[in-house]
């Protein structure tokens, strides 16, 4: 029946890439008034790509722009900022809060759409001297809570409230826009409890009811089931299946998530786990918690065998990054940490340092190179400072001089054996590519010979070729160098080319461990089981 | 519509502010008034005699009392002053008393006026002449201050 | 227990915003008695002072809504404040209506010293602290130079007793006899010996009374926004950069305004150094009365004006009557002074670094009860 | 989108710095203008090696807190202030001649150990603030060490106030003591033009100091630490030990410095003298090219010289092409407008 009216939301054909790297293919979607679809996706599938383009986002802009068109009642738009697309009636509630946090509900809800009373010298000076109506104000906010069918006080402030409050003044806002037509929420229930989300669930349908439409991102499948009308699924920059809610499943769900043509190249590695299954076990960690902001670990527990590739997998924000940032000191952190039998105390990096253990972090520019300085500098840094390598003593050990000449040739050896591309070993590592920078990173963790290294996401952000010669950097490493790695990654299909294990983290608890040949589906299973 | 109607409003607002300014030019105006006491011969030969006494009183205060040959002086705001002036001939002659209203020009700041002359009906380019200050001596030239190393201090 | 919990940390929250301003009640305590003065001579120095103060410290609270922190850059208004009164006074414009004109002709030259400095600080966002204080070195800098070398040989200045005998350049110090205490004086009024200046304390309240309307305005709710999150605001529309260069040129209005009012309670001008204290002691005042470097109200300028002046009038005396050395009490209020900003800034930053540090404290207290409450679990079992 | 083939002019400036291209010019032209006004060249360039010489050693004391990413040390009075006490302790004690230099260095020392300890733990625990809270930690000491002035029991006939016979004098000269003790020593005289070969030898043995220091392990960490402080954490670095390290250099350069500055100029200067001694020392440096987060050695040299050229040239050349005497004006109008060019550079935010 739907189908004889014009679509609210029509995207047709919608490209992008980001400097060449395709991150969405052909995309169209429908969406009908009053109608709500659950877009799910692993995380890089392209679905917040996808609504960034429909909101209008400045990156995208930056970026070079979309391929395709966006028609919405019919009409063909090109938003040039969100502020376009809010005019045109698309709400967004971020994944993160957008909040003033001394403000109220209230102020919050009408955030610069603040009805307001005329005054004297607005004329003279600017509109922005009429002073605020308060009592239009609440009476606007409170009738956009009731819209949304949740109970929230008008006069808190937002420092003071439960974070599920807050991402329900967030939906207030969106809802107290007069033009509202279609509204996206990503991720809105991740941060809430049962009931808070039951209660968003109930939110949403009432919503539909009233005519809005709305795009619900989630990773709880189990909602999408009971809200929504469609299930839209996306896979690589593709969009895999578009169904009604009432005709699949959780599983079927998942198996299209995580679902891959095998290719020749990207078999997983076989018979990993018998590789190592006699080994001992070289690091244990149990109970660990970490709070690190966006990726808190709350309880994990986990064993690490010697010798082995360990991949840590799951969704992003459930804490696998969390893992080893914590276990290096880098964010607070509690639990208890053995390696080799002996404790390695939390929140010191330095003692994890002397014990072998060697961390390229997730996060190259901040934490992982040293920008403004040469290659040489930052591949040699964390040796030298360690392990009192390229330094030559005089005096008796008083002067510890850096050794130029020994720094260099090991600069030159893994510019050498990484293929790192630059014009010298001075060059300064804020102008090479991500690739090449991330190669430096590895390369400044080979050169501590750690026994045990850390590799967080080491192909984020680097294109296809890099990708492969990063991946084969470790696995010789591991293999030559008997080095065991932990490797953490988002993506999980290249886990399971690289590690002999596989652990899934999901709700800041390892939720299983298996061998990397184990089905894509058990692994996608694992993500979702304990999401929050 | 909104854009022109703020436009004047706010041509309206500077013009009114413009207006209070000059309003404050008009009125603020300061100037020092002198009264002499003293001898005058005008161009025209005529020769005026100072008075013994005169008490000159604004506002009901009194601001001056001149001997002959004496200077009196009242600061002023605004161009119009009316003083009171009390004249006695002789030490113990009797007192004259009248009000005198001056229009001060508004482009000198320091004003003399001859009040000998001017009680005796002169015509004002007589008994009115302007006040040049004259420099005490050769002025040492001052050392300016602005040096960062002072104490603060409030006083 | 849980509500007791939560007065006691009230409490203690209030004892520490409040522990400069009770510093300073015990240290005003201590040296009232010592320095032998009067009461009636104290409380109408400090009625004096207050007048004279008040406006001027009133013109760091918009700043401070907006984030930007303490305005060093205020000593701005007060040059635009003087050069002004040096023009009006030239002109011979006296008493009120010299007042009037030397307000309404600070005004353009604030505007534009404000502009310059928001556009600055805007381009040193995190830093605006020590920006502000350097630019009102740097605008020193220009200051003097058209006082010093401009004025009299560019711009007109026919009076000797305001110019250098050289023929150009300002005097040290620049008479404003005829203004003095003129707008105090306006409406007299003296109960039990303490001259109150009504009129000044009425242009005070109008301006109390400007800010409190102010910030019910949509302007100022923008501000407060983008005070607290840049980004949040700029996501939700408003022009971040706009307003917080409206709220760095309000202060610098009146600031300069604030300046005339405080010239012609001295009587003369200082001319090369009577603004470039004057930053300082207004923001030590300002946090003495217990605001702080991201929150400030009224009742802090009040407050702050009267315990920071009686320090100030009561220190030198107390100094001498300890030591025998007047000098002694003079370098005790700067330092004073001095000591109060660097510990509100200190209590700042470090505050600013406790929130960070407070989320972790809470995980890992959560952790624990989960495991004791699985350790009762297995045991019950 | 820019082009990314800038000519090679453009790209000069952008490397150079447009305020450093002017400035430089300014100094050429005030120097070739020098002998058309009627000033003596070769006494005015000695002028500038030995105003120098005089300050180089507080502009050095700049460069381990910006290396290790403190910023730029307004607080450059505390270190100044540990100058005053052990110049002031090496008079009391009696010691003249060039003794009372080396005693008043071992003196101030300690105080710069100490001093220095303790304002580089506050820095550390206001990450992110240090440049403002520097500022008045400085003046907040100069104006405590005021009161001390008068009230600590200096005794020397020299130092005191005659009537009184106690408190210190405001500037106590230093004839008989160290007054041009580095100067003198081998200085070369040709005609109007001295070099001051000795104060030129010990800020070159301290900046050889210096240079060599941030070649060693520690050194080096430090200027990892200035660039990117989560780097160092996670290499291992105990950030604050550095930071504390690189303070207590600094302090301590700062009290040698003020040594330095005193035996050229021949006196003590006590209570408000080191108010503003930051000011010149960090347009100094950043005048030389370092920027809040970088600086080098060669950045001390030429920003010293850079600064202290102006600063001598243009009373002389000023007074005598237009008979105004602009020099204190453009001074602080250049040194503070460097100071706000530097800190409106966009570094990358370091936390």
């Amino acid at each position: 029946m739907n189908e004889e009216k014009t679509p609210l939301l029509k995207m047709q054909g919608i490209k992008k890439d980001f400097f060449g790297n395709q991150v969405l293919t052909d995309i169209n979607l429908t969406l009908h008034e009053g109608e709500v679809i659950g877009l799910v996706g692993e995380n890089g599938a392209g679905k917040s790509t996808l609504m960034r383009i429909l909101f209008g986002a400045n990156m995208i802009r930056e970026t070079g722009g979309y391929e395709g068109e966006i028609m919405i009642n019919g009409e063909k738009v090109q938003f040039h900022s969100p502020f376009d697309a809010i005019a045109a009636g698309i709400g967004m509630v971020h994944q993160e809060f957008s909040l003033i946090p001394g403000f109220t509900t209230t102020e919050n809800i009408l955030l610069n759409r603040e009805p307001t009373r005329k005054s004297l010298v607005s004329d003279i000076f600017s509109e922005r001297l009429n002073t605020l109506n308060r009592k239009e104000m609440e009476d606007r906010a409170a009738a956009a809570i009731e819209l949304m069918g949740v109970n929230l006080d008008q006069k808190m402030l937002i420092s003071d409230m439960p974070v599920g409050h807050k991402q329900f003044t967030e939906i207030a806002r969106e809802l107290s826009k007069k033009h509202l037509k279609i509204l996206i929420l990503d991720e809105p229930t991740a941060v809430l409890t049962e009931k808070e989300a039951d209660a968003l669930l109930s939110a949403i349908r009432g919503m539909a009811q009233r005519g809005i439409a709305v795009i619900f991102i989630t990773h709880r499948l189990h909602e999408i089931l009971s809200v929504c009308d469609r299930v839209c699924v996306m896979r690589d920059g593709k969009l895999v299946t578009d169904v009604a809610a009432k005709d699949t499943d959780v599983p079927q769900i998942t198996k299209w998530m995580v679902g891959r043509e095998v290719s020749e190249n990207s078999k997983p590695q076989a018979g990993g786990e018998e590789r190592h299954a006699s080994a001992k076990t070289i690091l244990s960690v149990s109970h660990l918690w970490v709070d690190m902001p966006g990726e808190t670990v709350r309880d994990v527990t986990l064993e690490v065998k010697e010798g082995e590739i360990l991949g840590i997998g799951g969704l992003a924000g459930q804490g696998k990054l969390g893992i080893p940032n914590g276990i290096m000191g880098l964010y607070q952190a509690g639990g208890k940490v053995m390696f080799k039998g002996e404790e390695i105390p939390l929140n010191a990096p330095r003692k994890c340092l002397d014990a072998s253990f060697a961390f390229v972090s997730e996060d190259r520019r901040g934490v992982g190179l040293l920008l403004d300085e040469s290659l040489e500098w930052n591949i040699a840094f964390p040796a030298m400072q360690i392990q009192n390598k390229f330094l030559k003593s005089y005096l008796g050990g008083l002067v510890k001089w850096r050794d130029e000449a020994a720094i260099k040739e090991i600069t030159q050896k893994y510019i050498d054996e990484l293929a790192i591309k630059c014009t010298d070993s001075r060059q300064k590592a804020r102008e090479l590519s991500g690739g090449n920078q991330q190669k430096v990173c590895l390369a400044k963790a080979f050169a501590l010979n750690p026994s045990l290294l850390f590799v967080s996401e080491p192909t984020r952000g680097i294109d296809v070729v890099a990708k492969v010669l990063v991946l084969d950097a470790l696995k010789k490493f591991n293999r030559e160098n008997h080095v065991t790695i932990v490797m953490v990654s988002s993506e999980l299909e290249e886990l399971r080319q690289t590690c002999d294990r596989i652990a899934i983290v999901s709700g800041g608890r390892i939720t299983g461990i298996f061998s990397a040949s184990e089905s894509a589906e058990t692994f996608g299973a694992l993500m979702l089981s304990n999401v929050i | 519509m909104k854009k022109k109607r703020s436009f004047i409003f706010r041509l309206i607002a500077l013009a009114l502010i413009a207006a209070l300014a000059a309003w404050m030019f008009l009125i603020g105006r300061g100037h020092t008034v002198y009264f002499d006491n003293k001898s005058l011969t005008a161009p025209d030969g005529t020769a005026y005699e100072p008075w013994y006494q005169i008490e000159i009183l604004k506002d009901g205060q009194r601001v001056a009392r001149l001997k002959a040959e004496d200077r009196g002086m009242v600061e002023v705001m605004g161009q119009k002053l009316t003083v009171e002036v009390k004249l006695a001939k002789s030490k113990d002659g009797k007192m004259q008393g009248g009000t005198i209203g001056l229009e001060l020009p508004y482009n000198k700041d320091g004003v003399i006026y001859n009040l000998p002359a001017m009680l005796a009906g002169a015509q004002e380019e007589v008994y009115m002449s302007e006040f040049i200050p004259t420099p005490v001596e050769e002025e040492t030239e001052e050392v300016v201050v602005t040096d960062e190393f002072v104490l603060p201090s409030e006083e | 227990m849980n509500t007791n919990a939560k007065k006691r940390e009230k409490a203690g929250a209030f004892l520490r915003q409040s522990s400069v301003p009770i510093m300073f009640v015990i240290i005003c305590a201590v040296c009232i008695p010592i320095s032998g003065l009067s009461p009636s001579y104290l409380i109408n120095e400090i009625v004096t002072r207050m007048g004279r103060n008040v406006f001027l410290i009133l013109s760091l609270l918009i700043p401070i809504m907006a984030g930007m922190g303490l305005n060093f850059g205020m000593t701005l208004g007060a040059m635009a404040g003087e050069i002004a009164l040096i023009l009006v006074s030239d002109w011979q414009i006296v008493g009120i209506p010299g007042m009037v004109l030397a307000m309404i002709f600070s005004v353009p030259f604030s505007i534009l010293l404000g502009w310059f400095c928001g556009k600055i600080l805007n381009m040193a966002r995190g830093r605006e602290m020590i920006t502000s204080y350097i630019i009102s070195y740097f605008i020193n800098g220009v200051y003097q130079l058209v006082v010093l070398y401009l004025m009299g040989s560019v711009i007109p200045i026919r009076h000797g007793s305001i110019k250098l005998p050289r023929g150009y350049g300002i005097r040290n110090t620049v008479s404003l006899l005829n203004m003095r205490q003129k707008l105090d004086n306006l409406i007299p009024l003296t109960i039990a010996g303490v001259k109150i200046p009504v009129m000044t304390f009425i242009v005070i309240g109008v301006l109390c009374l400007v800010i409190i309307w102010f910030r019910r305005t949509k302007l100022g709710q923008d501000m407060r926004a983008v005070g607290q999150d840049m980004q949040v605001a700029r996501d939700a529309g408003i022009n971040v950069e706009r307003t917080r260069i409206i709220s760095i040129i309000i202060s610098t209005v009146l600031a300069g305004i604030g300046m005339v009012i405080y010239l012609q309670n001295m009587g003369n001008i200082a001319t090369y150094s009577s603004h470039s204290q004057i930053g300082m002691f207004c923001i030590a005042a300002l946090l003495v009365g217990g605001a702080s470097v991201d929150k400030a109200s009224i009742g802090n300028v009040f407050l702050g004006v009267i315990l920071f002046h009686t320090m100030f009038i009561v220190a030198p005396k107390a100094g001498a009557a300890i030591t025998g050395d007047s000098m002694i009490g003079e370098y005790f209020r700067v330092f004073v002074s001095y000591a109060v900003i660097t510990v509100a800034l200190v209590m700042y930053e470090t505050q600013k670094r406790k929130r960070k540090s407070l989320e972790g404290q809470k995980l890992a207290q959560a952790q624990k009860g989960e495991q004791n409450k699985g350790q009762k679990e297995e045991n019950e079992a | 989108m820019n082009t990314n083939e800038k000519s090679g002019f453009a790209k000069f400036i952008d490397s150079f710095g447009l305020p450093r291209l002017i400035i430089t010019a300014f100094l050429l032209l005030l120097l070739v203008a020098c002998p058309f006004v009627g000033a003596d060249l070769p006494t005015q360039i000695s002028n500038i090696i030995s105003r120098f010489s005089w300050n180089g050693v507080l502009v050095l004391a700049m460069v381990p807190m910006v290396h290790s990413g403190c910023g730029l040390n307004f607080g450059l009075p505390l270190g100044i202030i540990s100058g005053l006490l052990g110049a002031t302790l090496s008079i009391e004690f009696g010691f003249t001649g060039p003794i009372s230099f080396v005693m008043a260095i071992l003196i101030s020392t300690p105080f710069a150990l100490v001093l220095g300890s303790g304002y580089g733990w506050l820095l550390n625990r206001i990450k992110g603030g240090e440049m403002m809270i520097a500022t008045y930690v400085g003046f907040s000491s100069v104006s405590l060490m005021c009161m001390m002035w008068l009230v600590l029991p200096y005794k020397s006939p020299n130092m005191v106030w005659g009537l009184a016979g106690k408190g210190l004098r405001t500037t106590i000269s230093l004839e008989g003591y160290y007054n041009q003790v580095l100067a003198k020593f081998l200085a070369i005289k040709i005609g109007n033009f001295t070099f001051p070969t000795g104060t030129i030898l010990f800020f070159a043995a301290l900046a050889l100091a210096m240079w060599a220091f941030l070649h060693t392990k520690t050194g080096t960490a430090m200027t990892a630490v200035g660039s990117n402080p989560v780097f160092a954490r996670a290499a291992g670095i105990n950030v604050n030990r550095i930071r504390l390290l690189s303070v207590i250099m600094s302090t301590w350069l700062a009290a040698i410095g003020i040594l330095v500055y005193q035996q050229g100029f021949g006196f003590v200067q006590l209570y408000m003298a080191p108010f503003y001694m930051a000011l010149p020392a960090v347009s100094a440096i950043l005048i030389g090219g370092a920027s809040v987060n970088k600086a080098t050695i060669t950045n001390v040299i030429i920003g010293t010289i850079l600064f202290q050229g102006i600063v001598t040239m243009t009373p002389t050349v000023m007074n005598n092409m237009i008979h105004m005497d602009m020099s204190e004006v453009i001074r602080i109008i250049v040194s503070n407008g460097m100071i706000l060019y530097a800190l409106t550079r966009k570094t990358e935010a370091a936390t």
